[in-house]
């Protein structure tokens, strides 16, 4: 049986490991601990972490946690040069931030906001992972819907869609 | 009019316009349709190389323009002298599409200020699964087999198009729309004049040769109730759009 | 100019985004803090993390620092479950598809049968060595011919490119 410190270790190395959430069940199904002790060693782990100044923070987000820098800091981490940034174009950005504020979305419904066809840049964001197919719409002619990724919440900063800027005021995206 | 901007630059028409409404210092509420269309065609007027698909996109909202300027420059009855309330404004419609748009341009310029880091956000443990070897991958030989039969499937319903060389002539779609408008008394939808060409070249000179043709007024485009469905008249015949 | 607490928690964020070594020049240039420094806080941030039962560590590295799990924990970290095994993306899955079956072929017969640019992709793929270059088309522009490799089989399981499924019949490939 783990001692109360070895599970908290323990806790910190799997967040670390990965790079996005981890699920409370992956959690103890990987520790064999009761529910109940992980999510009472959580609060601990997260009062400790989420101290301003601290370099890195814990975040709950849908039954899990994601361990995820300070942004306090992103002026510093900007610099560190990742390797190969993803560069969007101004038209490919629209076309992301359509996706991201009305998802899940057809091809349709964005081309009309947008006014020009967008099947080619639909397909570069599908390549590079920053959306996804989400199923069908049940309508006429069955189109495909799309989302954002886990991909596109990392490039973007976002621990969930939640984070994103709230949009213009006074406008309700339908 | 100096053209410092590219039509290139411009994501799409909604952009182009929202443009000119802001060089212009335009109110968006109430935009003067006639001074914008004019500015819009002459954009247009300069496309230079440009990808001849958007192009098609950018006169879809041209011929819409024109039908709601013409709109807009009809009599408008006695009680109806005092301010259009917003039903009755032909310009809703485009009010409304503009505000939508750029509601979400504004949230792309967010998102890049995001990924940036020029607002604060969280960073998360570069992703070294990547870079992983492909013996990580995942795959199934089925899937395959069936996006390649549904590919060809596809492929073989698509009818091979070779583009001609020569540029199609403008002045030749002129005369074909003139023939087809005066064949059509009653109207003819513009998409049901472009069904049936599968050419990039084609669709774009027919486009021209019908903005050619409203501006010297021999054809009469009209918008009915539907963004971008647009009913053409021969020039003069069709009076009142709202009888129509 | 940045407080201590600052600068150690702008080194721990630092240290965490980077998977690898993070050089103690880059560290310099990305605080502008100097030399002295921070060699003096890296001093201070090891003796907090390195100390039995805690998640993390940092390990010095030829002149810069390296942020890991502690080996502590490794047997619960090999539990986690994979670190999700690579997916293809359709579109990737649909090229590789066309390859597989009408090899060798050019990039040029590749976009007409899709439709779209697939020059990332294919660049993808090598990348991933599911497929290599076989040679050149004599015919006008000499294009790269592409065909699928031996790790292809292998991801795929199959033996050779005769255990590819058979195409349904009336549909030829061209």
């Amino acid at each position: 049986m783990l001692m109360r410190d070895e599970i908290k270790g323990a806790i910190e190395a799997i967040l670390f490991v990965r790079t996005g959430r981890v699920g409370l069940d992956e959690i103890i199904d990987i520790l064999e601990v009761p529910l109940f002790d992980v999510i009472d060693i959580m609060q601990e782990i997260m009062a400790e972490y989420n101290v301003p100044g601290k370099g890195l923070m814990i975040k709950e987000v849908n039954d899990g946690y994601v361990m995820c820098s300070n942004p306090e800091y992103s002026d510093y981490l900007v610099k560190m040069a990742e390797p190969q940034k993803k560069r969007l174009t101004p038209a490919a950005m629209e076309t992301l931030a359509i996706i991201a504020y009305s998802q899940p979305i057809t091809r349709a419904e964005i081309e009309r906001i947008r006014g020009v066809k967008s099947e080619r840049i639909i397909a570069n964001l599908l390549e590079k992972n920053l959306i996804a197919e989400a199923g069908i719409k049940a309508v006429l002619g069955r189109p495909t819907l799309y989302e954002t990724t886990e991909e596109f919440l990392r490039v973007f900063g976002l621990v969930s869609l939640k984070d994103l800027p709230p949009l213009e005021e006074g406008l309700d995206v339908v | 009019m100096d053209y410092v901007v590219e039509l290139d630059s411009f994501h799409g028409p909604l952009d182009l316009l929202l443009y000119l409404i802001n060089e212009n210092q335009i109110d968006i509420y109430d935009i003067p349709i006639a001074a914008i269309t004019d500015q819009y065609m002459e954009y247009l007027s300069i496309t230079g190389d440009f990808d001849l698909e958007k192009l098609g996109d950018f006169l879809i909202m041209a011929t819409y323009l024109l039908a709601l300027k013409t709109q807009m420059m009809l009599p408008r009855h006695a009680e109806d002298e005092e301010e259009l309330t917003e039903e009755q404004d032909p310009r809703t419609e485009l009010v409304q599409r503009l505000l939508y748009y750029r509601k979400f341009k504004m949230a792309a310029e967010k998102l890049e200020e995001l990924k940036d880091g020029k607002i604060r956000r969280y960073f998360f443990r570069e992703d070294d699964t990547r870079f992983s070897p492909p013996g990580e991958l995942t795959a199934n030989i089925n899937i395959l087999t069936e996006l390649f039969y549904n590919l060809l499937k596809k492929a073989q319903q698509i009818p091979r198009v070779e583009i001609p060389q020569d540029d199609i002539d403008v002045g030749e779609k002129m005369k074909e729309i003139l023939a087809v408008v005066r064949k059509h008394r009653q109207g003819i939808f513009f998409k049901d004049f472009l069904s049936g060409m599968i050419n990039k070249r084609e669709l774009a000179a027919s486009f021209l040769a019908l903005l050619e043709l409203m501006r010297l007024q021999k054809v009469q485009a009209v918008q009915e109730n539907e963004f971008g469905s647009i009913k053409l008249f021969l020039g003069g015949r069709h009076k009142n759009v709202n009888a129509g």
